[in-house]
């Protein structure tokens, strides 16, 4: 019988060793595995290189793993935020390196490690610092570079439902990143919102087929980053007045 | 009154010139910040679809309060919402619009524009400058249409639209238009071509807070 | 007002000029635009390249497209079918040029054109004769062949719902090619057995974005190629005896 | 008995052999024709996910006469049903799933399998053959296991498995196991290692109908 789900974090981070890479979904708030993000702090894995849109906000969720010093690499589009000062004071100092990817380019070079392709020729970058050292043609007339495939070990991310089988759905705009992080890892690890019986998400309505999903975990009521956020900002200034 | 000591319009009316440009039905894609206005004076009557490149076709206003869905986000990472009609995807794919073409417009910040169309909106030359580029040069090099609406000089009134740009490129020759406080200039395959001015600035004053050389529609 | 549908199979279809490239969905009877396609052949353009599957079965639809000398060239995974007398009668009377493409290649060639990709590296025919004259390197590896984006100038699709912003849904395995198809042509014109309001389409659902779809037409009760097949063979048949 | 002289097992037989190796949770394609076979005889308590490259994932039996359903077809084009926990996807997914490495096991036939796994499963040397090829170069190119069903020998007694392929290549390297009327043959770094004989035929009468040279297990 195929059930891929696991009774809890510790479980559903089981075995990611040291210098693993990890691709991180979601955007703001949305689709964004904070719970999991938190889990792999107590986990303790380290030297690991990171694959997100962004390098994390404030002091939660990414941005606390990054503030552990876990994490070596940032591969992402755009390593700023509201409060990016834990990225950006970790980065001056010559503690984490970057490698800013345009978010395009990031979502199919994620998507292309998923699908076996070896690598594609984009309109995008060319002529800029970040198509420096690609090979670059021109086709049909316009300019291209290639760009490679970004496979991860693992991905970590956000469902609203899944089944037993790993069948996931995402709501409004928290899908973003996570299926194709879902099938450029080799293994796949989801917090989910809502567990249901096989069949109950109509299979014309499936996001990520359950072939790309490992581990389940249910999360009912997910942490809200942004108010833990705003949580954590208010806790400091009341701090600092004392 | 601006740093270049010409009596320029608001930015609100610069947004509302951009998106009196736009014809009905056109799927529009409006970079964080000031572009953000252009949703603001859609002329009654047309019907132009917002996309937001994390996913979202047909993205509307901002919520009430007692509406935010942290998981309804736009590009900015503020809460939307959806008008009828909307549909949501993965970033593969929204971005496979972009880059596919098939985005009638995109309205992009920028440092500076160049006389060919080069755009640099995302990264200065400061030393400790963190490269953080999001979907620019995507957008950038993707939409058939890429309007620029900035403020015609910096702060200090150095021009914004010259020769050559000196900050790092976001994408090269693609610029279609820069809608400014004080005109709207088309760029074309004979380079800056001035299609309006704003009431009180004549063509000499405009040529002398830019960094290249301007003509007139022939 | 952004309002696509239009009144009738005419006006769908209308403007396709001689010479055209013509992307046909459908694999099977799923998602088979058969009305569209007899449609075209009233309409009139001749030297057509199209590209689908396959390259039909008995004398209806596709096969009779073919069958009315009003295709130039085929590019297909799989030229043959129950009975693909028409397209092999054309082929081998040198009437028909034909491209054989492998079925995912053939899929991702459509999808890369749509989405502004100039080229992919796959293993996908490597060291076969569909890789000769082919670009070849070894990524990570793996021996991988370039292939090349495959535009259309018309998509021709079948779907189960749509609005008048074009956003589209399929139904069962109608889906296969009409996804990428609707991306990878400059217009396209779609056939569908439901037209719903604005917003019926929950937006997570909606499988076909509108802003890839150019031309809605109502064909409440398709075409079944599958029995038109049947019933056309019979009469044949009965034709022969008498 | 067949063109070889020797007492093979029936095709189902040789189906029912190839299921018993698949295990639980496994996802898998099989091939138009023999290999559809595999479908029957999935052993009491497995839970095995079918694949179709039409996109279809989770695909049950043929329906009734009753239930068909057009819209749901495999990729012999013929009706099937969906089980609880199915997915349904456009082509390139599907073809993302295969060529991604993500099945775990495509059964297909063939006309030819070399001593180092090369497969034509797809095209003759008929001066007047139509190539086409479907699904087969990116299943064999695909899948994490490349399973080959097939009669040991062509109807007019020549050996299928053979040291050079004859026909024109499906795939290069990619076969990993061929379960025959007559063996199960693993296709090693070493060669061809025969894992198993059915029941009254010797080692010296398979490799006297196989036309490249045979192991045993070390």
């Amino acid at each position: 019988m195929v059930d891929k789900l696991v009774p809890d974090i510790a479980a559903a981070l089981d075995g990611i060793p040291d210098g693993a890479t990890i691709a991180i979904s979601g955007f703001g708030n949305a689709g964004n595995p904070t719970d999991l993000v938190h889990g792999l702090i107590d986990q303790g894995a380290a030297g690991l290189t990171v694959i997100n849109n962004n390098a994390g906000n404030g002091h939660v969720g990414l941005a606390a793993l990054l503030e552990a010093e876990r994490v070596a690499k940032m591969i992402c589009s755009f390593p700023r935020s509201r409060d990016p000062v834990v990225f950006e004071s970790l980065y001056r100092a010559g503690k984490i390196a970057l490698e800013t990817v345009p978010q395009g380019t990031l979502a199919e070079r994620i998507r292309i490690a998923g699908v076996g392709i070896g690598g594609f020729y984009t309109p995008t970058s060319v002529g800029t610092p970040l198509a420096e050292g690609k090979e670059e043609r021109v086709i049909d007339g316009r300019r291209m570079v290639l760009e490679t495939p970004l496979h991860a070990d693992y991905a970590l991310i956000k469902a609203w439902k899944a089944d037993r089988w790993g069948n996931l759905f995402y709501r409004r705009a928290a899908r973003n990143f996570a299926p194709m992080m879902a099938m450029a890892a080799r293994t796949t690890i989801v917090q989910v919102q809502h567990i249901v019986d096989l069949g109950e998400i109509e299979p014309e309505n499936v996001m990520t087929p359950g072939i790309f999903v490992d581990r389940v975990v249910h999360i009912p009521v997910p942490t809200d980053e942004n108010a833990l956020h705003d949580a954590e900002q208010a806790a400091r200034k009341a701090g600092e007045k004392q | 009154m601006s740093a270049h000591g010409l009596n320029g319009r608001s930015r609100a009316d610069t947004a509302a010139r951009i998106a009196a440009d736009i014809p009905d039905g056109s799927y529009v894609n409006l970079g964080i910040g000031a572009p953000e206005l252009v949703a603001n004076f859609v002329p009654e009557g047309r019907e132009i679809i917002f996309h937001s490149e994390n996913g979202i076709l047909g993205m509307g206003p901002s919520p009430n309060d007692n509406e935010i869905d942290w998981e309804l986000v736009n590009a900015g990472k503020k809460p939307v919402t959806l008008v009828p009609g909307s549909s949501l995807f993965d970033s593969a794919d929204s971005f496979g619009m972009i880059r596919g073409q098939h985005l009638d417009y995109c309205v992009l910040g920028a440092f500076q524009v160049s006389a060919r169309g080069d755009l640099a909106n995302w990264l200065t030359n400061a030393d400790d400058a963190i490269p953080a580029v999001g979907g620019a040069m995507d957008l950038g090099a993707g939409a058939r249409n890429v309007i620029v609406f900035t403020d015609h000089c910096t702060r200090s009134g150095a021009p914004k639209i010259v020769d050559s740009c000196s900050y790092p490129l976001t994408t090269v020759g693609t610029v279609t238009a820069v809608y400014t406080d004080l005109c709207v200039i088309d760029i074309t395959a004979e380079g800056l071509v001035v299609r309006e001015l704003v009431d009180g600035v004549s063509f000499a004053d405009l040529q002398n807070v830019t960094g290249a050389p301007l003509t007139l529609p022939s």
